[in-house]
């Protein structure tokens, strides 16, 4: 991995960071009004996938979105904005957290139905294909998503038509407060599943920034050379609650060792402790992070002072018009 | 001089309209199961791919919810598409695709979805209960989707068209008993002269009593009003053709000349479209209606296969005759003696079917 | 004495439900997302893993489609089965299994259904688009389905036990703002005294004007209606309860004593089940209609997540009371002066909410 | 195999062959007034099935089940009862030849929507568990069937609950019109792929009784010990068309040489070959033949006498009564 992007991904992965741990500070004040799902842990497949991908490649995301939108490049004003219910809000204000889109970037939505907007991407794909462009489409789900029929129906299709998909699968283990064992057979190994499915997959630690870019490096070229989909598997762990900002390790629904495995793999940290031990000080670290957490501040001063939608909201909104 | 307009059966028109829409719109797709098959969607796709490609005509996997999906995804990236299916029941499987994706996207990301659903709903020949439901009143409920119900060629071509090309999500819904059915369309088509949706017809001009009606039942009311009028009973029969939006301005206005309503619809009673109809009217034209709204819906039961259950299942003439009888309190018991009963056999809707399908 | 009933919120009386029929009926199973976890669906499914054990009550992976359909299966081998969705929205993946098969089924092969379907329906805090929509019309419309829509405490333990005994299925539906809301109960539940589903209880009674109201927003009319009260101006409220089969009895005598007639119904506008109401009550009541009946429904628009846009987006006391001073023709523009506004803030159900979810 | 057994599956066959083609013989006719879609080529999976299970295993099957209700012994005056919508149709005249359903022989109910019996089948399982029963549940459906999301969500729960589901897939190598390469990818085989869901499977030649015989017979016992699902893949083929009673390869929608290939190994007919070589002569061939077609010329009689349903329809019929 270069040392630029070594830099880039870190920045990557301290801003999503720095910009969750801030809403989850404040959620309290009750002026983020809406479900939200913290990327907190999980930041290092985005961060590391954007060394890869160009705006026009597009992404699409489920109910945990804030890291994929921000690592694509979507505006962090706007998705404050939206989170806050304001104006500016990247969906106007009309879908909260779990509804994020930021065109400009190739971000192309984030939907709150479980495996929702899957097939979605695949249509974008679709006409990625039939456009004769190089574009990938990114997908990202998490590991309950692959439970639903529409996954299943839309890798079918993907792999049918060799669509330049990139399905991007974090494994963090639970859907809300349920394990694995619980919905899915012992033993399975969800890349194995899919492999069975037809497509090319491959599984890595996802907290891991060099595993990842390896991987990540192979599978973006060659999906963009026209063979089909390909599928990551990548294992990762949330931090905090599926949905809020608390931690809710006290009620004991994950093992105490697997959350201290995980967190000693915060990608956070030890990347940080990595770039620390290989002697790579590049630039002045304090400075960046200054640099950051100034910008996330700025963002959040813009998102309160921002309006609420002043206008009212009537059945004149529901269609698009002719043009 | 020539002939500006052709008798057409409806499966022809609307091939017609796919083929006219996708000469047009080099980017449109046509796609969904049976679409490429030799038989082609009871001939509704003949041809398409022969003349646009196998990248835009294209057979699928049997994912009615995943390819709503895909043709939400497309339409994202200004690729508009139809995509069919054989059978209304079907496409229940794709209901959140097609309510949480395709409806609701442009309310809330600002992107339009332009894409077209083409249902059709069976009836008759032991359809039975999985194959024969219209549920065109649940798509008229759901805020962000347009609902087509078109009852003839002519309209089955334009409004096929100006669906595909509107910048919403429609629901384009065939009644399996018009496929055959012919009528005049023009030979030309000018895209600039077709409605945009959301306007009634009116069919017959009346003054006694306003009769709605869609798909079917248009011709079902057509046939009861011909014979109502050698008694001088004379009614207006609007024929709604798109369902949603709705052209209220022509139903209202006609109902404050007649002060009279009967609807007629093919779904199931509750919650039928019908009841929407006679709700606005009754809360908007009270004080014009001479007499209580009335309904002719099908029960709220699903269709039976056997012909012998489905004998007097169905919405006929002297069912609609009937009702205008009733509601206009006309007394002459002879009035209905000659109309026209259910035909023999019942169950098709004419000599060219044959089944099994 | 001791008193016969008790103070309790209604995420506790489904509760009670639960662990009532599961007790009952040595069978009776009860599965969906979250039924097992800490959190037990806002508490409606807490201890019952513990107390009927990991065979009667399970989480599920994320397939609704499937899990219902495995549910219909339990009951055609004679296994009740309670399915629990913590968003109705989420339920719109399961549309083949509920339609063609579980609604179906009894009437195509004489083999009854009886499974409970809970859905739960979001509002407020920015559950925006995809987690607040009501779709009980669609299920009303359903021949075959049976539809409850509890408003309080009582009804909802009570309802809820019909509900699982009925052999039918149904779809039985929460409001979320609900769910800690109090009332009383009986510590005693007798099964023989329960309703059987199809019963319209009237909430307040009067003779100016017929409310019909259900779920949350019974609460808002009684507080409108309270209001009013003082003014002399008696309205009967009719909380429905159960929407299918409806208890038009008890509507129809309301309206004709009253001859005035208000529905308020928390799904959107168009195919609003008020629009079932208004239409079957101006069909058979026309002449004791003293004014033109009316609606007051949710526009049709899907509920939008911002805080500012949802700001009197929702059906208020004054709302109610504007309505029905409007409908009854009373002049004095001071009477709604006092009445309750919108809460500050308005998109939680009270202070135990604490968002997220 | 048993000569009884062998002399049983051959009746089996024979006689589904027998309804079917007099079906289609008939049917123009215009009194089995629904639409069709006869099991002719693919007897023999149910056939042999039958061998190996009892009326306490339920079945259920799709919209081509006349073969699997045959087979389950299902009462076959009430399946053409049905079939020309009388009123002692199995279902009452109320399904038609898609909805078949015989519960007093185990015949839990065919459905007409692609895949949607998968569930119910998935369901019966359970219940059959939790019940503690040796009883197995046999769910039938094609290799259509295996697109829709409702297959991979129920197959995947059966495999989680380790349920007693014999699931078979008579992959007849269309849904419809349409051959395999337009709807699944290249080089799929069902079975395989399957296995990846983490489901024990098998394939086998549909048409070869002997060797169905051995592979069912080893899976019956496997899923009965409680060991979890099976899934079995069988190549068939159909001779007629989709749905209706002719022929239709004048279409040329299948190779000719396939369609020459599966025509050759018509199960009846190779196997009738087979007895004969193998000097098999059992009993009196003709005159069990002569018996089976006077037993469903009988019941053709007896559905074309029977009455159609005299009661009118209504909305009383729609909810069951609690008793
Ligand atoms: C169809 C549907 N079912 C249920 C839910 C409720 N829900 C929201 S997020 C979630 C968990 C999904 O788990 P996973 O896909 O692993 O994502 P993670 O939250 O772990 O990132 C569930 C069940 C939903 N939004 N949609
Ligand atoms: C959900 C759904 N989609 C489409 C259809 C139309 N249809 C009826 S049978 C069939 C073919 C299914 O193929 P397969 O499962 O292989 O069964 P086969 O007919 O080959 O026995 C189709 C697509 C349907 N009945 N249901
Ligand atoms: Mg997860
Ligand atoms: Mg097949």
């Amino acid at each position: 991995m270069k040392k630029n992007s070594l830099i880039s991904i870190w920045k990557n992965i301290f801003r999503i960071r720095y910009v969750e741990e801030k809403i989850a500070k404040e959620y309290y004040k009750g002026e983020m009004r809406c479900p939200t799902h913290l990327s907190i842990g999980q930041e290092a497949v985005p961060s590391v996938l954007d060394q890869f991908i160009q705006k026009t490649d597009l992404a699409v995301s489920g109910h945990r979105a804030h890291a994929h939108y921000l690592a694509k490049g979507g505006d962090l004003k706007k998705m404050l904005c939206e989170i806050f219910g304001k104006e500016n809000g990247c969906a106007k204000g009309r879908g909260g957290s779990m509804h994020l889109i930021d065109r400009s970037v190739g971000f192309a939505g984030s939907t709150a139905i479980v495996a929702n907007s899957i097939p979605i991407g695949v249509g974008i794909a679709l006409a990625k294909k039939l456009k004769k462009k190089k574009d990938i489409v990114i997908i990202y789900f998490g590991d309950g998503a692959i439970e639903e029929g529409a996954f299943y129906e839309s890798i079918n299709f993907a792999i049918l038509k060799k669509l330049p998909v990139f399905f991007i699968c974090e494994n963090n283990f639970y859907s809300v407060y349920t394990p694995l064992k619980y919905r899915q057979p012992k033993d399975r190994k969800i890349h194995k599943m899919v492999k069975g499915l037809g497509c090319p997959v491959f599984s890595t630690d996802g907290n891991d920034p060099f595993k990842i870019y390896e991987k990540i490096s192979a599978a973006v070229k060659k999906i963009r050379s026209g063979k089909g989909p390909i599928f990551g598997e990548f294992y990762t762990y949330r931090h905090r609650e599926h949905c809020g900002p608390n931690f809710d390790d006290n009620l004991n629904y994950r093992p105490k060792n697997d959350l201290k495995y995980w967190l000693e793999k915060d990608p956070l940290i030890s990347l940080e402790k990595k770039i620390k031990k290989k002697k790579m000080i590049f630039l002045n670290m304090k400075n960046e992070k200054q640099k950051i957490i100034n910008e996330v501040n700025e963002a959040f001063k813009f998102a309160r002072k921002s309006k609420y939608p002043s206008y009212k909201i009537t059945t004149r909104d529901i269609y698009a018009k002719k043009n | 001089m020539q002939k500006k307009t052709k008798l057409i059966t409806m499966s022809n028109a609307i091939n017609e309209a796919l083929h006219f829409s996708m000469k047009k719109d080099k980017n449109l797709l046509c796609f969904g199961l049976g679409t490429t098959d030799p038989k082609g969607i009871f001939s509704t796709t003949i041809n398409l791919e022969k003349k646009f490609g196998k990248d835009r005509v294209f057979d699928v996997p049997a994912s009615e919810n995943a390819l709503t999906g895909i043709s939400v995804g497309l339409s994202l990236e200004k690729i508009r598409s139809v995509v069919s299916h054989q059978r209304l029941d079907f496409f229940l499987l794709a209901m959140d695709q097609l309510v949480n994706n395709a409806a609701k996207w442009y309310f809330t990301f600002s992107q339009p979805v332009p894409i077209t659903i083409r249902l059709i709903i069976g009836r008759g020949w032991g359809q039975g209960p999985t194959h024969s439901q219209n549920l065109h009143s649940w798509f008229a409920h759901i805020p962000g989707l347009k609902v087509v119900i078109p009852s003839n060629p002519r309209d089955a071509k334009d409004l096929l068209i100006s669906s595909i090309f509107d910048p919403n999500p429609v629901i384009f819904i065939e009644h399996r008993w018009l496929h055959e059915m012919e009528g005049n369309i023009n030979k030309k088509t000018e895209i600039k002269k077709l409605d945009n949706l959301g306007k009634c017809k009116i069919i017959e001009k009346g003054n006694k009593l306003t009769i709605v009606a869609s798909s079917y039942l248009v011709h079902e009311a057509r046939i009861a009003l011909r014979y109502l009028k050698k008694f001088k009973i004379d009614c207006e029969l609007i024929d709604l053709r798109v369902i949603k939006p709705l052209d209220w301005k022509t139903i209202e206005k006609s109902v404050k000349k007649t002060g009279n309503l009967l609807v007629l619809d093919t779904g199931s009673d509750t919650l039928s479209f019908a009841s929407e109809i006679i709700s606005s009217i009754s809360i908007r034209l009270f004080q014009y209606l001479k007499n209580p709204p009335v309904k002719l819906t099908m029960p709220d039961i699903p269709e039976p296969a056997s012909y012998g259950l489905t004998k007097g299942f169905y919405i006929r003439p002297k069912n609609i005759a009937e009702k205008i009888i009733k509601i206009l309190n006309i007394k002459d018991g002879n009035i209905l003696k000659l109309i026209q009963k259910e035909p023999n056999p019942h169950d098709i809707p004419g000599s060219w079917f044959k089944g099994p399908f």
